[in-house]
């Protein structure tokens, strides 16, 4: 019996709303999830598209991206751009056949710690259930090397 | 078009004129006049689809300085993008078009030129258009099925960058390697960030020419990638590219009543 | 040497065959988006038989687009594994592949192995037969018989097979091609006499390779270069697509703690193959850099292997975004 | 490879319940390119930072990871003990193994895997790392106040008297703004010009303080420290050098027939003027819209003839004045709509339907009446006055949703007044809700209602109108279950809606800052910020933020002052150096940048600028974006845009970030 | 079978010398002691760094002093980087040696002028290394070197060393502006430098490597010393990949400068395109 699968999740988010309210998760002891690995950036429009396709390229099953509720960014406008970002970036990938349920989209406020893991659990399930994310990986065998890859098999 | 040219060639208003000539086999091939006497070589058909702007960021074209475009309608357009750009801005380009009635149009300052594009802006293609709603009309699946199928053919000779106007950078993304964003090698997945980070970088800027797809040695249709991608942006956000010379990006602008029924 | 006679209805039987034998048989297969590709089949029945040329050669057999060289992983103990693939690679059956890719196996062949042999190309190669189909079509693109070749030459070939008047004409020109055929003996049956010309292609000959040999010795410095390569975008397409062009770069994927080394195909006419670290360029122009590639063709080759390596399949110019056309480039930078 | 130390953190209890922090400590110290690994129990106390200071000399480390709390705690503190062990504090990065795992997920080896991954992931950043050192941007210890009423001058006063330089711009002729119209105020009911007049001749005096009046700002660049401001200074037509103030050319002015603002137009001033008796300067200037030597084309020219020291000059004309300051203080104030804003009122088309400034300066001892209530339309005492709190306040319909404050109380203070000098007469007011929020306010209310037995009615009045003589107001008692109420009145006061300045949005504009959609001026953080806008050197005072009373203005002109002063405080200002840069190079690449400025829409600081890159003879090669260090805030939207990487952010660069991604997601063994 | 020239040997870096800004010298040890590497001056080789790839340089060490490895290096690319970050005791890739090596041979008795600046002298120290070693085997050996800056100037032991000895003649110097204080030597461009203190070329030797602009100003000074084209040497280069000929990055024309170089005369180097 294979033990169950336990996805690998990355969290792009903002320093000043979704990281501090992760913290505020912290402090208040709410327990959530152990799947969810957390990357700080100054502001979510620093977040750069790049990333995520290189997170899943690299084995991640599942990613949230999170910041600031639309009018609290530190950066006043940071949150808007990047909301903007999303919704193109979001339909690109759909358009491409890509499983974007596998990515989780999120404003969590620095007040929000509650939110946050509830936030993580949800995400950990959902993508529990979708299972691991190997449409991508696979993708990685030109054919000739998935040609070898069948003379190995055999 | 072939005595205008002449004619701009001779009384300097034009040092280099980028136009079409045959090949052996009657091929419209992309053709560089510094000459009055070169010009009868001129030809201007339907088949003359390349988008010649591309040239525009050539450093030889460039040194020319004061150059002659002959244009179909989406290099047009596609120059119209430029400006909006701050592209372009060391050159004075006089541009030879053929109109809807069939005669020749020279359009001699941005001005004039955003006038005539505006009047005549092109449609999204109906083939493409086509496409798109097959494509879309698939379950995502099918779709991951298809773009794998294609893009598993692509062997990154960087031909859809290379005809792009819009891929005017000087050193490319992919190119960089501190860090290497783009996988160099050419297999699958590497494929699809590239395509990805292409579509993501053309959208809102792409200018629907098609070339990229024309073009594709694997027959890949990677302007549908921008072609949808516009439609997108077009009807969350509005504005047109190559439509006006002031800048219209819709990724660099936002509106605060920008849909956000998919965050949580 | 030997001809035998196969009967088209067997021929399926003879790939299928082949097939359950074990071997990977990699075949031209006709794509959604209408160009044909070699791609590895289960079936006779996936096989293209209606295509002049097909999008790229069957190079990536013995020359992937991405050969992975070794593997390598840090251990704990500070101490570092490196691992080579190449027990990986399966026998090959390359089947329906031109008489001008055949050639350019040819020049593969003496390029990766007559100095400083590649294991890679070699470990491929070895285990590569190639069964050639002549041409009965071609195109204004095709140009073959400019360069000491034909629609029915064997260079380079294990097998080339002739289908005609419903029969099916096997030359079998290797030891390796005569194993092949033995695998199934009984579907082959002796014949002496083929006369294949008045079935054969005849694509236009441009020049041939005894006016260039002397002539191009002075084209460098020809003035046409230039106005040869004003309409190139600088893309990899003609080199990607063409059966010798043999550029390739090494790249590590992976982390520095493990991945792999892989070699992936470059082209010399992109701006940034040449450029060194320090922002010189040596062939900083596309001028230069069009014309290192078409004198590498038709001179240096020839001077460093004593073969052209240019087989005239005329897929350079099929994929040309702006149509540039090798056999007039070599023409006008002639005279 | 570099030599980082990683350095894990028990907190007493609060890592080690859940996390095995030996384990994590041992494995950290495998991965390579770390040189050196352990736990301790408390890394934040002092033999904790000494430990680090120590085993970064002794292993010579290029680098720290300290896996403990968040670094929003103790970054500070580590980065600060790795500069003491010599090198860049920016080589020290905190792994977040508290509030992100060991408070939050209970004892298990995932738990222990989930730490050593963030620390991996840290030790794969501060890998890339580079040595960052604090932006210091020069600063011109000279402040600029627009806006000359209570919260310029306090402001101004302030900054003047902590020593700095003050440039203030008025654009009327006078300094005192609205307060100066006042008559008395809440809830002390004491002489508004009594307590204002002094500040205003302080201003004057005061060696610090250069006065601009009749001045408007024309532009404004640069940034914080380093603004480069035009002044307009409007012709005044009184050489002030020579002018006395006699006040013999505004005497003898014959186009007598002006409305005059400082009444709210409720009498009349000359064409040349000073807009009352205490104005500061108090020196004259011409209003040539009305007056007749301009209008008429060289025709009256009195006041030249009369003046005794030959200061009339038709000829002067506006001039433009370059300062440069080091910071901007926006205290252009507010205004009121008036009565001709309510159709139910009859636009104000009746003199009797006045607005509550006119109601000050009724009552004010300066005013028109000499501080006797008489309605404008016949002088007659009123014996009657309604109040109108909330007119157009609080009322979607009329698109202004916000309260305006200060209604409430001045409308008690109104009444108030009323009843002090017409003891007879009777004063009703009618309110939604009374808000008297603040020091001693309720109990003013109170004192209208109960001592001086002001009538207060709750509802609204649906419409006004007149019926022999009398301003018939028509509105509902909702505490009487709605019932209508009729009150014949003399005169009625609207406490009309206080909102932002007409030319607010322009201001705005000229300075970058942004407002919300009454164009009121916004501060840079709602709660944390209420003083700062978000352009850095540039701060609010007062009622062009939104309605104030005046201690609340006076309050934050203080704070912009004591913003301005820290500004000050140093010969330069320090920025943290996490901002953007485009990168540049040798020629001839010189960038990678394509000059499409399509980031410069992104910045919301106008932070990224065009460099112009030219050869030696001067001939342009290309143009490029260039990061101006002192106003970038490092939010790194500019980065994320540009299409080939030609921006990055320090400390958050693509070199890190990326590498956090790969370092997290491919463990090593 | 074929030896594959792709799988590069391990070697751990035994020392670092950092020369000069960005430039590093690495002392390297084989981890596989029975590794037989054998190589000639002028000969280089692939230094990689696992997971950022590989970049080419000369081997600066000389052969007859055996046991170890040295290589310089100035960081500028993204190998280059990766490798600058390396430490004592890391281990990184090796291949090689590649292409060909000097003649010293055919240098027996003669005379030797090296010229060189910047980072061009450590494929120069091998050979400089060699002769001295066998130092009675040649005649007059003189040294020409510069750098922008006397910062910039690297092996700077080697060259007190080399300054102390009689039987070699070296000329320092740094470009104008480059000087300290506390500079005794030269000042000026290395040519002009040349100009001041002409070579004999009688049964001489010239050995020129460097920036491309340095080896364009030294060939007409060397020439009017009367050193023919094929008396004088130089090493090219050029990007390379793959060391063995195929990659196709180092071509100049019909020329593989990684193995029918990098050592080349000067006669060689003018019958090629002048691409380099």
């Amino acid at each position: 019996m294979a033990e169950p699968f336990e996805p690998k999740i990355v969290a792009f988010v903002c320093n000043w709303c979704t990281y501090a309210g992760a913290d505020l998760a912290g402090t208040s002891r709410t327990k959530y999830e152990t799947n969810v690995r957390i990357i700080r950036f100054p502001c979510t429009g620093r977040i750069d598209f790049m990333l995520l396709i290189k997170a899943f390229q690299n084995g991640a099953d599942g990613i949230i991206v999170s910041g600031c509720h639309p009018n609290d960014c530190h950066y006043t406008s940071g949150n808007f751009h990047a909301r903007r970002r999303w919704i193109v970036f979001k339909s690109m990938l759909d358009f491409m056949g890509f499983p974007t349920e596998r990515i989780t989209f999120s404003w969590v406020s620095a007040a929000e710690g509650k939110k946050w893991a509830e936030l993580v659990n949800e995400t950990t399930d959902s993508v529990r259930a979708l299972g691991p994310f190997t449409e991508y990986k696979n993708l990685d065998f030109t054919t000739f090397n998935q040609m070898d890859h069948e003379a190995i098999a055999r | 078009m072939q005595d205008k040219a002449a004619e701009l060639l001779k009384n300097g208003t034009v040092n280099l004129l980028i136009g079409f000539s045959e090949d052996l086999g009657k091929r419209p091939v992309p053709c560089f006049i510094e000459t009055a006497e070169e010009a009868n070589i001129l030809v201007f058909n339907q088949e003359c689809k390349n988008n010649l702007s591309v040239y525009l960021h050539k450093k030889e074209v460039k040194d020319a300085v004061k150059i002659g475009l002959v244009s179909n309608i989406a290099t047009l357009r596609s120059v119209m993008q430029l400006l909006s750009e701050n592209q372009l801005w060391s050159l004075t380009i006089t541009y030879l078009t053929v109109n809807t009635a069939g005669e020749l149009v020279v359009l001699s300052s941005a001005e004039e030129l955003e006038a005539y594009v505006q009047a005549n802006f092109p449609t999204c293609r109906a083939e493409d258009k086509e496409m798109l709603d097959k494509l879309n009309a698939m379950t995502r699946a099918e779709r991951w099925a298809y773009w794998k199928d294609q893009l598993s053919e692509c062997v990154k000779c960087y031909a859809c960058r290379a005809v792009c106007p819009m891929c005017y950078c000087t050193v490319c993304t992919t190119e960089c390697n501190q860090p290497q964003w783009i996988k160099t090698s050419a297999e699958t997945s590497g494929n699809f960030e590239y395509h990805t980070m292409r579509a993501m970088h053309l959208g809102g800027r792409c200018i629907n020419c098609g070339e990229c797809g024309r073009i594709c040695p694997a027959g890949i249709p990677v302007h549908l990638l921008t072609a949808q991608m516009n439609l997108e942006i077009e009807q969350e956000f509005g504005g047109k590219t190559g439509w006006s010379l002031k800048s219209e990006y819709a990724m660099n602008s936002f509106k605060p009543g920008d849909k956000e029924n998919f965050i949580k | 040497m030997e001809l035998k006679l196969l009967s088209t209805s067997d021929i399926a039987v003879f790939v299928d065959g082949l097939l359950k034998a074990g071997k990977v048989v990699v075949a031209p297969v006709l794509k959604q988006s209408g160009k044909v590709f070699f791609k590895p089949v289960q079936s006779f029945a996936e096989v293209a038989t209606d295509y002049i040329q097909t999008a790229f050669s069957a190079k990536e057999v013995v020359f992937p687009k991405v050969e992975e060289l070794f593997t390598y992983q840090h251990n704990e103990d500070g101490s570092l594994d490196i691992k080579d693939q190449l027990d990986r690679i399966p026998e090959t059956v390359v089947w329906g592949l031109r008489p001008c890719d055949a050639a350019g196996f040819d020049y593969l062949n003496q390029f990766f192995l007559k100095e400083n042999p590649d294991v890679y190309f070699k470990a491929r190669y070895d285990k590569t037969t190639l069964v050639t189909v002549s041409c009965s079509k071609c195109d204004e693109s095709c140009f073959c018989t400019s360069v000491d070749s034909h629609p029915g030459d064997t260079k380079g070939s294990d097998i080339l097979l002739t289908a005609m008047d419903g029969k099916c004409y096997v030359e079998v020109i290797t030891d390796n091609g005569l194993a092949l055929i033995n695998s199934a003996k009984e579907l082959f049956t002796s014949t002496d006499t083929l006369s294949k010309e008045a079935f054969l292609a005849k694509p236009a000959t441009h020049f041939s390779m005894d006016e260039i040999k002397d002539k191009i010795q002075y084209a460098y410095a020809s003035a046409e270069w230039k106005h040869a390569s004003m309409g190139c975008y600088s893309c990899g397409a003609c080199a990607f697509a063409c059966p010798t062009c043999t550029c390739f770069d090494i790249q590590d994927e992976g982390t520095q703690d493990h991945g792999k080394r892989v070699r992936c195909w470059d082209a010399c006419g992109m701006s940034q193959f040449t450029k060194h670290a320090s922002g010189h360029n040596p062939r900083n122009t596309q001028t230069e850099r069009r014309r290192q590639r078409l004198m590498h063709k038709f001179k240096y080759s020839v001077e460093n292997l004593g073969v052209v390596s240019c087989v005239g399949c005329g897929r350079c110019i099929r994929v040309c975004p702006s149509h540039l056309n090798i056999f007039e480039n070599i023409l006008s930078v002639m005279n | 490879m570099a030599r980082i130390g990683v350095f894990i953190c028990h907190c007493g209890e609060n890592i080690s319940a859940t996390i095995d922090v030996e384990k994590v400590a041992k494995l950290a110290g495998k991965l390579s390119g770390v040189a050196y690994s352990v736990d301790y129990k408390y890394m934040c106390s002092d033999p904790g930072q000494t430990l680090i200071v120590d085993a970064i000399k002794e292993h010579k480390l290029t680098g720290i990871v300290v896996g403990a709390c968040s670094p929003r705690m103790h970054e500070g503190t580590f980065r600060k003990a790795a500069e003491k062990a010599g090198i860049n504090p920016y080589f020290c990065e905190m792994a977040n193994i508290r509030e992100h795992c060991s408070w939050v997920h209970p004892k298990s080896d995932e738990t222990t895997r989930k730490a050593l991954d963030i620390v991996r992931t840290m030790v794969e950043k501060v890998k890339n790392n580079t040595a960052l050192f604090p932006i210091k941007v020069p600063i011109t210890k000279t402040a600029l106040v627009i806006g000359g009423g209570i919260a310029g001058i306090q402001a101004a006063l302030d900054i003047a008297n902590s020593g700095h330089q003050v440039i203030m711009v008025e654009k009327t002729p006078s300094i005192g703004g609205h307060m100066s119209q006042l008559s008395e105020t809440f809830p002390t009911l004491d002489c508004s010009q009594c307590i204002l007049t002094p500040r205003m001749v302080e201003v004057a005096q005061h060696p610090n303080i250069t006065l601009h009046t009749f001045a408007t700002v024309e532009s404004v660049t640069g940034f914080i420290g380093n603004f480069e401001v035009d002044i307009r200074l409007k012709a005044k037509s009184v050489d002030f050098e020579k002018c006395t103030g006699c006040g013999s050319c505004w005497q003898k002015c014959p186009s007598k027939k002006i409305p005059d603002e400082f009444n709210a137009g409720m009498s009349f001033r000359t064409a040349i003027y000073t807009p009352f008796p205490q104005a500061v300067p108090n020196k004259p200037v011409i209003d040539r819209a009305n007056c007749t030597w301009f209008t008429k084309g060289g025709k009256c020219g009195v006041c030249a003839k009369i003046c005794p020291t030959g200061a009339i000059d038709y000829n002067t004309e506006d001039t433009i004045l370059s300062v440069k300051v080091g910071s901007i203080v926006t205290a252009t104030g507010f205004d009121i709509k008036h009565s001709d804003f309510f159709p139910e009122y009859g636009y104000g088309k009746h003199p009797d339907i006045i607005d509550g400034l006119q109601f000050e300066r009724l009552a004010s001892a300066s005013g028109p009446t000499g501080g006797e209530i008489r309605r404008p339309s016949d002088g007659k005492e009123p014996e009657t006055v309604v109040f109108l709190a909330c007119a157009g306040s609080r009322d979607k319909a009329k698109g202004i949703e916000y309260c305006s404050k200060i209604c409430c109380m001045y409308t008690a203070k109104h009444a108030m007044l009323y009843k002090h000098k017409n003891h007879h007469g009777k004063a009703h007011v009618f309110y939604m809700d009374i808000r008297s929020a603040g020091k001693s306010y309720d109990e003013f209310v109170r004192r209208a209602i109960e001592e001086d037995d002001v009538n207060y009615i709750r509802g609204r009045v649906s419409k006004i109108y007149e019926k022999n003589g009398k301003l018939m107001v028509v509105g509902v008692d909702t505490l009487l279950g709605a019932k209508p109420v009729t009150i014949e009145a003399d005169m009625v006061v609207l406490a009309t809606a206080v909102v932002a300045n007409e030319d607010a949005e322009s201001v705005a504009q000229k300075l970058h800052i942004s407002y919300d959609k009454h164009k009121f001026f916004a501060e840079a953080h709602p709660k944390l910020k209420p003083v700062e806008t978000n352009t850095a050197g540039i701060t609010l005072a007062g009622a062009c933020q939104s309605a104030k009373d005046i201690p609340e203005t006076v309050a934050q002109a203080s704070a912009a002052a004591a913003k301005t002063i820290i500004l000050f405080s140093g010969s330069e200002l320090t920025r943290e150096p996490v901002v953007a840069t485009v990168n540049r190079s040798a020629a001839p690449v010189f960038t990678t940048c394509t000059g499409c400025f399509l980031c410069q829409e992104v910045c919301p600081y106008q932070a990224i600028e065009r460099e112009e890159i030219r050869d030696r003879a001067g001939n342009l090669l290309m143009n490029a974006a260039k990061v101006n260090a002192g106003l970038c805030q490092g939010c790194g939207t500019c980065v994320a845009m540009c299409r080939n990487k030609s921006i990055d952010l320090q400390g958050f660069s693509n070199q890190q970030m990326l590498s956090e991604v790969m370092g997290l997601l491919n463990e090593p063994f | 079978m074929d030896t594959n020239q792709y799988i590069p040997y391990q070697v751990r870096i035994a020392d670092i010398i950092d020369e000069a800004p960005l430039v590093r010298t690495y002392r390297l040890e084989f981890t596989d002691p029975t590794a037989n590497f054998t190589f000639k001056a002028g000969q280089f080789a692939e230094y990689g760094v696992f997971g950022e790839g590989e970049s080419t340089f000369c081997i600066a060490s000389s052969p007859t002093r055996e046991g170890y490895l040295e290589c310089t290096f100035r960081s500028s690319g993204r190998v280059t980087k990766a490798l600058a970050n390396c430490e004592i005791n890391d281990i990184i890739g090796l291949r090689g040696p590649f292409g060909k090596a000097f003649p010293i041979e055919e240098w027996y008795g003669k005379d030797i002028v090296f010229i060189t600046g910047g980072i061009g002298l450590p494929p120069l120290r091998c050979v400089i290394w060699n002769v001295l070693d066998q130092r009675e085997k040649f005649g007059k050996v003189s040294i020409y070197y510069g750098a922008r800056t006397v910062a910039d100037l690297v092996y700077k032991e080697e060259l007190d060393n080399w300054k102390k000895r009689d039987d070699v003649d070296l000329f320092l110097t740094v470009d104008p502006g480059g000087e300290t204080k506390d500079w005794k030597d030269n000042v000026g461009f290395v040519p002009t430098i040349i100009e001041q203190n002409l070579p004999s070329s009688t049964n001489a030797i010239a050995i020129v490597a460097g920036p491309p602009i340095l080896i364009k100003m030294s060939m007409p000074i060397l020439a009017k010393c009367g050193f023919a084209n094929d008396k004088i040497f130089t090493t090219l280069e050029n990007r390379m990949k793959c060391g063995v000929g195929k990659c196709g990055h180092c071509t100049v024309g019909k020329t593989y400068v990684c193995k029918d170089g990098p050592v080349f005369t000067y006669e060689e180097v003018l019958q090629m395109p002048q691409e380099y």
